[in-house]
């Protein structure tokens, strides 16, 4: 692997041809934000947190699904960004009801320390107060759609790390939802695993662990990144035990 | 709203398929898929043909077609609500389709479905109680020459005005 | 001469009250420099003239809140948004989910299903003012100059802010002290 | 099949010509006024009248006029009838053995046709679409023989260059150069894909060429995928256009039929099969990745590109991506020469536009023109103005993507960087007039709500955006807004323009931004003062405790 210089906030770095520019610039500990990136899983460029600055390009380019180039100059953080990404989470504050006083997640959610990390003191849009369902039908999960941001990591940790193919987006635009099935409820649904990965992945509280009262829903990523490494590395999968 | 646990769940299959035994028009739609040789890209194709001979996707024909294709359900059911074009609930005898798009509403489209709302009692996505008239709109179906333009039960009937609309509509309800 | 402050409640439990009385010590150094013109705590029943800032706790939820929210506002050199339901409308606007009627439904909820004795809805003038037909943030009524979120906020963020605004530096939370919740 | 059994069919069908055609319209829009009822009962009149020999009625495509459809002409006479109904019909077959026709006439030599320049309509209302001799007999396939046999892949490439020609899908990308890109992409399958979704409301040009001359767009297809080293193409086409897949399907049969299309064509070593897929109603397919991932059977979200199409497209092969018009260009390009094409047209902007010409405009239709012809020669000359008298206030093109040109702008040229710079687009043709009576504002709020309706719902400020500027828009028109709204709506525009993932979120700000820059008194208007606090600054003034 050939590796490519390019400059991040003004730091030179070096990084391994075909790393993101989201992976470089972590490993460069400049710390980009993002709510649908999750590591082990294919990024789809959707929240739109993560968009950098890359000069010569008029565009601005998600940083999860941008590849490194020689001589890439990126700003990760001008004026510019920081106040589209403060805008981006008040239209998802504004979209569905995220009560944090109230939340499982309160406290450990990707959301609210997004937030209050880019100075969202308050949210200027009118709040949408859309009428939106908890399915607290399944044995050991919930689900709050009142909190769900559609990052679809669950979806996608459903399909590529599990293979049930149990989650998905169903309609479209403001109505798109997370389904189980055929939208049936997810106590009923008969591919879920009950392996608890989309409850790992979730950045809000709108997958948890049942039981969790206010705060009490924290994540352990440490069960996903071990899978992973175990399917696509196949590090200590040699055939036979 | 919060559902409450439940404690047992059930496959539905064999009894969607065992129904679909008895059902000829489960056949034909098999063999269309199997034109597409169950294909996975075929998945909308076979939705177009199940909405035509069932008139709308209901559950049970969802998961027959997630089994055939080999998809997950919930891929399906993800396909199957992104488009508009099909239905998951079933239509009425009558289908009334407004053409929303710019040239039919600066011709005055907005008035004419005003007008069949105040006929109706319904609103757009919706069908009557009694089943006899569902009132939808369309983006625009490209009939701008004749603007504003509305579908009656397929036909496209141009140069609408709120009078012939609730004409049309009365007409289906025999009011 | 002293600045004029004034903190009122609105829809909400109090409980940002409790969190300013939790201020402790700092109570005293802020009486030296603060008059305070009305508030829950203190016995004035109308709002006065001339006011330099307000804390205002709660959502707008009724017409009472709503009458006297424009009163302070007109009254008000600054006005700050203190604690969640002020700022975001929080537990309070739970019941605009119900969408249309649903000032009705929680009449019901509250005044019939769950009543022990004497199930009634209150109609009398005066008893419960009109509820608004949603809950809103204080901000989406009138303009507001600072927030300070926080379910409640703790202490040493109200602390930090009211510090900042009498040294007369422009307020500015950072990072977790801005964290909703 | 040779050149020669080509050229037997094109001699055959000459030959059969008639000494006089009626030429009666059979697109949506004139069958939609029961044109099939008109051309049944001048069928049966000309066999009353032992006519057969003498007089051919033949189904056509559009034929440009259709607010006055159904449409009939009469060649070599030189009529044009309009609003044709079953009844009078007859009459005009009695017209031509010197009788009265009922039916109203208009001048075939009227602006509106003169103006015009056919390259992609050429054959649209004079072949029938049903018939693929019909098209050969007009060269129809001559150009794919000669690409095949003359020419290198390189060569028909370098060819597209030369001409000049760029996407009429609406962002005007340099056909040439995106065939050279996946031609050059290594992979042993590629793909190419007719966008046939047209769902810009108020466009129907793609429809209209589908309906009307099906056979070119399969030509242009054809030979595209020879430049590229396609083997399989798609088309994708809207479920709202069933004529228009009709039409397509038989095409592509009798295509088969004949070797055009198929393997070993024209006796060369190039395969080709078009297959159809019916999308089933969600704009934001036309996008091109959207497009691909709904060919695949898929929820028709977008992804992000890089990579592009040309190098990882449908299925993860390289894909070639035009529009329907754009595609039925190609045929007469390899006919004529790219030199021929390339003297059409603007420096920048070669060859011609079609138009859909709708809303308050005397002559609703289609109209194809040069680049750079001016709008007012489009909307006053050809489309005869507003109807009434009335003024016209704005153009609106493209679509929910585009913007409202003021009518003190109707000088502007029409090509691609002429609209770009009045914060319009192309498009892929849609314009719509509107007159004084449309209020601005209420255009922005429906294209906002349009954007909102078809939003994906992928990505934030596309599928959050879009509500909010749409509420912005309500509370304006409900007087219910103040200047700061305004600020904010502004400000929103600006964002969701720069942040979203797919083109329908970047362009859903534009008819708002362009009401905005032309028509801001009438958003002012309606704006109520701030209730309290500071007056007219977007922020709420930050101030702090001076004793």
């Amino acid at each position: 692997m050939a590796a490519k210089t390019l400059t991040i906030d003004g730091k030179q770095i070096s990084a391994e041809e075909g790393a993101t520019v989201l992976q470089a610039a972590d490993e460069a500990g400049v710390k980009i934000p993002t709510l649908c990136h999750l590591d082990g899983v294919y990024d789809v460029g959707a929240c739109r947190l993560c968009l950098v600055e890359i000069a010569g390009v008029p565009k601005l380019l998600p940083a999860c699904t941008t590849q490194v180039a020689e001589g890439m100059v990126i700003h990760t953080d001008s004026e510019r960004l920081r106040k589209y990404r403060r805008m981006t989470l008040e239209l998802l504050f504004a979209e569905r009801n995220h009560v944090c006083a109230v939340c499982v997640a309160n406290g450990h959610c990707e959301l609210q320390s997004l937030a209050y990390n880019q100075g969202m003191d308050h949210v200027r849009y009118e709040y949408n107060f859309p009428k939106w369902s908890v399915d607290n039908t399944h044995r050991l999960f919930g689900m709050d759609h009142n909190r769900c941001i559609l990052c679809t990591r669950c979806v996608r940790v459903c399909w590529h790390i599990e293979g049930a193919g149990t989650k998905n987006v169903a309609g479209r635009g403001g109505k798109a939802h997370i389904i189980s099935d055929l939208n049936m409820s997810w106590g009923q649904s008969y591919s879920c695993t009950e392996c608890g990965k989309c409850v790992q992945a979730c950045p809000t509280g709108a997958l948890f662990h049942k039981g969790s009262t206010a705060a009490e829903m924290e994540r352990d990523r440490t069960r996903l990144e071990f899978l992973v490494t175990a399917r696509e590395k196949k590090q200590w999968i040699t055939g036979e035990e | 709203m919060i559902a409450t646990p439940l404690h047992s769940k059930r496959n539905r299959l064999p009894a969607v398929l065992e129904h679909a035994s008895g059902d000829k028009r489960f056949k034909i739609l098999e063999v269309h898929m199997k034109k597409h040789q169950f294909r996975h890209d075929a998945l909308i194709e076979v939705l177009h043909k199940a909405q035509e001979l069932f008139g709308y996707l209901e559950d049970d024909l969802l998961l027959f077609v997630s089994y055939k294709l080999k998809l997950p359900p919930s891929r399906v059911y993800g396909v199957a609500t992104f488009y508009h074009f099909f239905n998951l609930k079933p239509q009425g005898e009558h289908t009334c389709v407004v053409c929303m798009g710019t040239a039919c509403y600066v011709k005055g489209a907005d008035k004419v479905i005003a007008a069949i709302q105040d006929q109706t009692k319904i609103r757009p996505g919706e069908t009557t109680p009694d089943n006899k008239v569902s009132l939808l709109t369309a983006r625009c179906i490209g009939a701008c020459g004749i603007a504003p333009a509305v579908v009656y039960d397929g036909t496209v009937n141009p140069r609408a005005t709120p009078e012939s609309a609730v004409k049309q509509i009365k007409k289906w309800t025999g009011t | 001469m002293k600045v004029r402050l004034a903190t009122v409640w609105f829809g909400g439990c109090a409980g940002c009250h409790m969190s300013f009385l939790d201020l402790d010590e700092f109570l005293i150094d802020l009486a030296e420099k603060v008059e305070l013109v009305y508030s829950p705590v203190v016995d004035v029943k109308e709002y006065p003239e001339d006011v330099d800032v307000c804390l205002i706790e709660g959502a707008i939820c009724n017409e009472d809140n709503l009458e006297l929210l424009h009163k302070i506002r007109q009254r008000t050199k600054v006005l700050v948004s203190f604690g969640d339901c002020a700022v975001t409308a929080n537990v309070p606007a739970i019941r605009n989910q119900l969408g249309l009627g649903n000032a009705e439904s929680v009449l019901q909820v509250a005044y019939i299903d769950n009543a022990q004795h004497n199930p009634c809805l209150p109609k009398e003038d005066g008893i419960v003012p009109p509820l608004l037909k949603k809950v809103l943030p204080v901000h989406e009524v009138v303009n507001v100059e600072h927030f300070l979120p926080g379910c409640p906020p703790p202490a040493d963020r109200i602390k930090a802010l009211v510090g900042q605004m009498l040294a007369g530096v422009e307020p500015k939370l950072e990072g977790a002290q801005l964290k909703f919740g | 099949m040779i050149l020669n059994d080509l050229l037997q069919i094109k001699d055959q069908e000459r030959a059969a010509r008639k000494k006089t055609t009626l030429r009666c319209c059979m697109a949506a829009g004139c069958m939609s006024s029961d044109s099939k009822g008109v051309k049944e009962q001048l069928e049966k009149a000309v066999a009353d009248a032992g006519l057969q020999d003498t007089v051919e009625v033949r189904g056509v495509g559009c034929m440009k006029l259709c607010c006055e459809g159904p449409l009939v002409q009469a060649d070599p006479q030189n009529a044009l009838y309009i609003k044709v109904t079953s009844e009078n019909a007859p009459s005009i077959i009695a017209a031509l053995k010197g009788g009265k026709a009922e039916a109203a006439q208009t001048d075939p030599d009227a602006a509106f046709f003169k103006k015009q320049l056919s390259i992609v309509l050429a054959n649209s209302g004079v072949v029938d679409p049903d018939r693929i001799e019909s098209y050969i007999a007009l060269d129809g396939y001559q150009a794919l023989h000669e690409v095949l046999h003359e020419m290198t892949p390189k060569d028909v490439v370098d060819t597209m260059v030369n001409s000049g020609l760029r996407g009429r899908g609406g962002a005007g990308f340099p056909t040439g150069l995106k065939w050279g890109t996946v031609a050059k992409s290594p992979g042993a399958k590629k793909y190419v894909i007719c966008n046939a979704d047209e769902g810009d409301p108020g466009a129907f040009m793609d429809r209209s060429v589908l309906e009307s001359d099906p056979h070119a767009v399969l030509e242009g297809m054809a030979i595209a995928a020879y430049a590229v080293g396609a083997d399989q193409g798609f088309i994708y086409v809207r479920a709202e256009y069933p004529l228009a897949i009709t039409r397509l399907q038989t095409a592509i049969k009798q295509a088969k039929q004949l070797g055009v299309l198929g393997s070993g064509i024209f006796e060369s070593p190039f395969n080709f099969t078009i297959d159809i897929r019916i999308g089933a109603g969600a704009f934001v397919c036309g996008e091109e990745t959207a497009l691909m991932a709904s060919v695949e059977g898929k929820r028709g979200t977008p992804r992000p590109r890089p990579p592009f199409p040309a190098e990882s497209g449908l299925f993860g092969c390289p894909t070639l991506i035009n529009n329907v018009e754009t595609f039925a260009n190609v045929p007469a390009i390899y006919r004529n020469g790219a030199e021929w094409f390339a003297g059409i047209g603007t420096e920048k902007s070669k060859g011609t536009k079609v138009f859909a010409l709708a809303g308050k405009i005397k002559n609703t239709g289609l109209i194809e023109v040069p680049m750079g012809t001016p709008l007012r020669t489009i909307v006053e000359e050809m489309g005869g103005g507003a109807p009434g008298g009335a003024k016209i206030k704005a153009v609106q093109t493209g679509g929910p993507s585009g913007g409202c040109i003021p009518s003190q702008h109707l000088d502007t040229p029409v090509d691609y960087e002429s609209l770009g710079k009045l914060g319009s687009i192309m498009g892929s043709g849609g314009m719509i007039v509107m007159d004084e009576s449309t209020r601005m504002v209420d255009v922005a709020r429906f294209f906002m709500e349009f954007c909102m309706d078809e939003s994906c719902g992928k990505c934030i400020p596309c599928r959050a955006g879009t509500v909010q500027m749409h509420n912005l828009l309500e509370k304006i028109l409900d007087r219910r807004a103040t200047p700061r709204d305004l600020l904010k709506l502004e400000e929103l525009c600006d964002m969701v323009k720069n942040t979203s993932l797919c083109g329908l979120g970047q362009t859903a700000p534009n008819p708002t931004l362009s009401t905005l820059r032309f028509f801001r008194n009438e958003y002012e208007e309606l704006l109520q003062p701030e209730a309290h606090g500071p007056k007219g600054n977007g922020e709420a003034k930050k101030q702090t405790l001076t004793t």
